[in-house]
């Protein structure tokens, strides 16, 4: 939970990133976020049939394709312009239950996005991990999104904190989701559509917590690649 | 796959068309995706508005007109509308009294609608409430879970709050009369087969030839327990029973029953549950007061049925009893 | 097999106890599978007697009600009633103004009709006339043949006349009306699933998965061609297109455009095939004066669908229009 | 089309059949031809499914059973009551295409069958296949049971005519149904729900020709059995 203020820049020794997350980065990210999910979209979807409504990747797929050329069209060169654009998109075309939560994770980040350099960037994470939670009033543990979101966060911070570069942090956050990706696989849901299946929805990997990692995965991909 | 649609990716927006075009009392906002009665809004009259993923027809777009619902917004298969939707729908049915919102209780509809009246309460002064059906009992509720999927009893608090919407019956007054529909309706579900999804493009699960899902929703997500097939009069036990164990049926002026399909079951079939659960029903000593059977919350394709017991008293059956007049419910009117 | 029943030779006979639950406001003979009216016969009114095989439901004992039918036979699944069955319904409708016998053009309904009207004449005073529909023009007509089959046209036919006889016109008058509908009327339909039923056990035809076949009946019988699966708009312009090269559907008060569901395809596709079907029409500049979207003359659990089309004259409209009350089609009352 | 009266009894030489042809004999053959339905039942109602609506097992099966139990419980001595009994019950019990035409075969035979000789016997049927044409209208060749009709009544006819023993006769009728039924195989269909399929009824046996061909196998079993 460590605030990323706790870590007052980028290290010297190492590239400074502090102009690297700009809107154009921001948009970078979105675009390999959407890439990432219209590449896996059936996967997606598959996963949501087994403990869900078969609808996931679809619906992503639709929302990210909306927001990426919103960004096209509006271009916004303020970085939390343009998570504030794609969060609205993502409300506006998603739907479901992954609509209103990856659109207040954009919405909360867009928000809290202070300055543009790696510090904010995991604050604007953190203030979006904890938009979803208040949403979706789901725990760690309840095999959702949060469980890929929370330990990508953790990541972040722990490495920023110890003042490892951007590269190297995004990539630690990318794998801490991929961690509790996998972790989702035994849980039995408690929330979401998979919660009623009880039992049956163990031995399935999450559909939001897989989308949630090619989010963090897309981070360490556009924005890294920038540092 | 094997549909009647032109692209997966169309398919709620050219259904629409359909819709309009198949019903001129309807007026379709085609952009936002919403189906309106087309004297909405009624000057003083609470407004209804429902609205959740598409492939559940008639659900909801068919419950719309004097009666029952005001407006109502469809979503993408098997996905709850988005808050612009809802949004829209409630602006286009405020006639000054307020407007109520009937939501099933699963995440997606639930925090869509949500955001909607945080928007409407952010821009104007239409007071909003939400009811949230759950009646499904194949699922555990509990503190910490996402609770009980609305299932088959929102239909019975749309046509009775819609009742009661239409008699003037003020917010607090039709809100208090879905709930106490919702509080005194429960229901229970069986799928033979999976359904496709169009943009998935195969069956969401797969069921052998001699198993059945007990325990499902109303969006091809699995059941509780896959069971060996079994003839229709222990299927209906297996519905009826659960129900029945909780929440006391007895006592009130009988029950509504409401035999369901999910869409790819024929009618005879659900006549002949009906008859298994009215026998059951008459075993337990409870009175069915009202009957409603057919294909009206449906699940794509799928086959298999729902059973739903509305425990009613006198004002509920007037309140049923209410002329309706929408595509899919009809009577006195 | 996956079906919501017990013993598949007992299908029927379950079935109709649950139409009994169901509607009281319907009497059930079960020894004869007979549905009426609960006030059959009505004095002075000309009795409307439908009937054939089970599995096509709600057709025809949900078109039983003031304004439609006064009694329906139901045979075996897709099995033509027996005589005995007809003559019991002919009986117990007869309010001394003769009795219509509406009969889908298929040998088995025409013999088994044409054997209870014989046994009739035989035995009692009751003047009974016959009208026998045969719109589909999937099969091709001509003296030599078993001719068309009797299809959606039929349910107009119910619906139209049923009126005429609830205004109260004379038998022939009422049987004019019938057979106006039945010249004026045409049907193609196809099927994207075959059906099972139920004493067979297993699917009636194979159709592979991207196969349809087109220009089916309502008896899981093969159609006139199998061809590769199509989007919706092609498969509605097979339908209309041999429709429109048969009747000259110009020039009339419009037409009643009936899109039909053969039970086991979701409403949602239905609405998107009528606005295919409405979009051909206002191409070929043929007006849509009603319509009627649903799945009302089945084929048990088949996916696919048919398109009536009536050319309708302002008589026809009117009766149309009339108020009926039946389990499946009800408005006006 | 020759009448029976045109050979004025069973030939000397071989065993007179003036007394075979009774009540119980006739009962015996319906029970035969019951026996057969209920045993091909499944192939019947297969061979429906092909050109028609997949019930002419299930119907004939059931029908057939309720005509002997008719038969159980009344026993009627009178030969034409037994084929009245049984023509009543399968209109009665069968609906569909074949329940009025194999009752009227039956109800014809019934008023036609004078003396209980093997002559009487092919005028009956000759009479029933009559009533089956008049009431179906069909002609041969339009693939229908009077395909196997037809040709059974012939070689009937012709063998009587000839004064083989009725044994014998009744194996040439039995082989004359099999050959018009095998006959149906390639003819497209003119009558009853197989004409809907036009072409594509071609290279489909007719049901309503193999169970007519199984009623006159049954006829050569039970009766010629006590030739
Ligand atoms: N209450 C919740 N909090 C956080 N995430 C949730 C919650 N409910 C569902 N999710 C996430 O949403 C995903 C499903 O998204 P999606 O399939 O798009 O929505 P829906 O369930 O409405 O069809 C789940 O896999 C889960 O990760
Ligand atoms: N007009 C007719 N004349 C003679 N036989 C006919 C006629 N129509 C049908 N059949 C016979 O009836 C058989 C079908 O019987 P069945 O399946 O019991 O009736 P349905 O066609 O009503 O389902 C056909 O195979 C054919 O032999
Ligand atoms: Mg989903
Ligand atoms: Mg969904
Ligand atoms: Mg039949
Ligand atoms: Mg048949």
């Amino acid at each position: 939970m460590g605030r990323a203020s706790a870590h007052p820049g980028a290290a010297l020794g190492c590239l400074t990133v502090a102009d690297t997350v700009d809107g154009a980065a921001l948009t970078a990210w979105v675009q390999e976020f959407a890439r990432l999910v219209h590449e896996q979209r059936d996967a997606l979807t598959e996963l949501d049939a087994a403990i869900g409504d078969a609808d996931h990747g679809t619906n992503l797929d639709r929302g990210l394709a909306a927001a990426v050329s919103a960004l096209d069209t509006e271009a916004p060169a303020d970085p939390a312009a343009v998570l504030k654009a794609v969060a609205t998109t993502l409300i506006r075309t998603v739907g479901g239950a992954s609509g209103p939560l990856y659109g207040t994770f954009f919405l909360r980040a867009s928000s809290a996005l202070g300055e543009g350099d790696g510090a904010a960037l995991a604050v604007a994470m953190r203030a979006g991990l904890e938009g979803v939670a208040a949403r979706g009033k789901a725990e760690p543990g309840d095999k959702t999104m949060l469980d890929a979101l929370g330990p990508a966060c953790d990541a972040l911070d722990e490495a920023l904190t110890a003042n490892r570069p951007l590269d190297e942090a995004l990539r630690a956050a990318a794998e801490g989701a991929a961690r509790g990706r996998d972790a989702t696989v035994p849980m039995v849901a408690r929330k979401g559509r998979a919660s009623y299946l009880g039992e049956r929805s163990a031995g399935h990997q999450d559909p939001g917590a897989t989308s949630a990692t090619m989010l963090m995965e897309a981070a360490a991909t556009a924005l890294a690649g920038r540092g | 796959m094997k549909k009647l649609i032109n692209d997966p990716a169309n398919v709620v927006a050219e259904a629409l068309r359909g819709i309009a075009a198949a019903h001129p009392e309807l007026r379709v906002d085609h952009a936002q995706r919403v189906v309106f009665r087309d004297d909405a809004p009624v000057r003083g009259k609470v407004g209804l508005v429902s609205g959740g993923g598409s492939g559940h027809e008639p659900m909801h777009a068919g419950f719309v007109g004097p009666g029952m619902l005001d407006a109502a917004c469809a979503g993408e298969v098997f996905t709850s509308p988005v808050p612009d939707q809802v949004v829209a729908a409630t602006r286009g049915v405020d006639g000054g009294a307020g407007v109520l919102h009937v939501v099933k209780n699963y995440t997606g509809d639930v925090m869509n609608f949500e955001m909607a009246a945080e928007l409407m309460a952010a821009e104007s002064g239409t007071e909003v409430v939400a009811v949230v059906t759950d009646d499904d009992v194949a699922v555990q509720d509990s503190l910490y879970t996402a609770g009980r999927r609305g299932v088959g009893v929102t239909i019975l608090v749309e046509k009775i709050a819609g009742a009661a919407a239409e008699q003037g019956l003020p917010l607090t007054g039709v809100a208090e009369v879905a709930r106490r529909v919702n509080g005194n309706g429960r229901s229970m579900g069986v799928a033979l087969t999976s359904c496709t999804v169009p943009a998935a493009g195969r069956p969401t699960f797969d069921l052998p030839e001699d198993q059945m899902e007990i325990g499902i929703g109303i969006h091809g997500e699995p059941g509780r327990r896959r069971v060996p097939l079994a003839p229709a009069r222990e299927i209906a036990e297996m519905l009826v029973e659960p129900v029945l164990a909780d929440l006391d049926f007895t006592g009130g002026d009988g029950v509504i029953a409401f035999v369901n399909g999910m869409g790819g079951t024929p009618l005879l079939e659900l006549y002949l549950m009906y008859a298994e659960v009215a026998a059951i029903l008459e075993k337990a000593g409870i009175g069915i007061a009202r009957n409603l059977v057919g294909s009206y919350m449906t699940s794509l394709e799928m086959a298999g049925c729902s059973v739903t017991l509305l425990k009613a008293d006198d004002e509920l059956l007037r309140l049923w009893d209410a002329p309706v007049r929408t595509p899919a419910l009809r009577w006195g009117a």
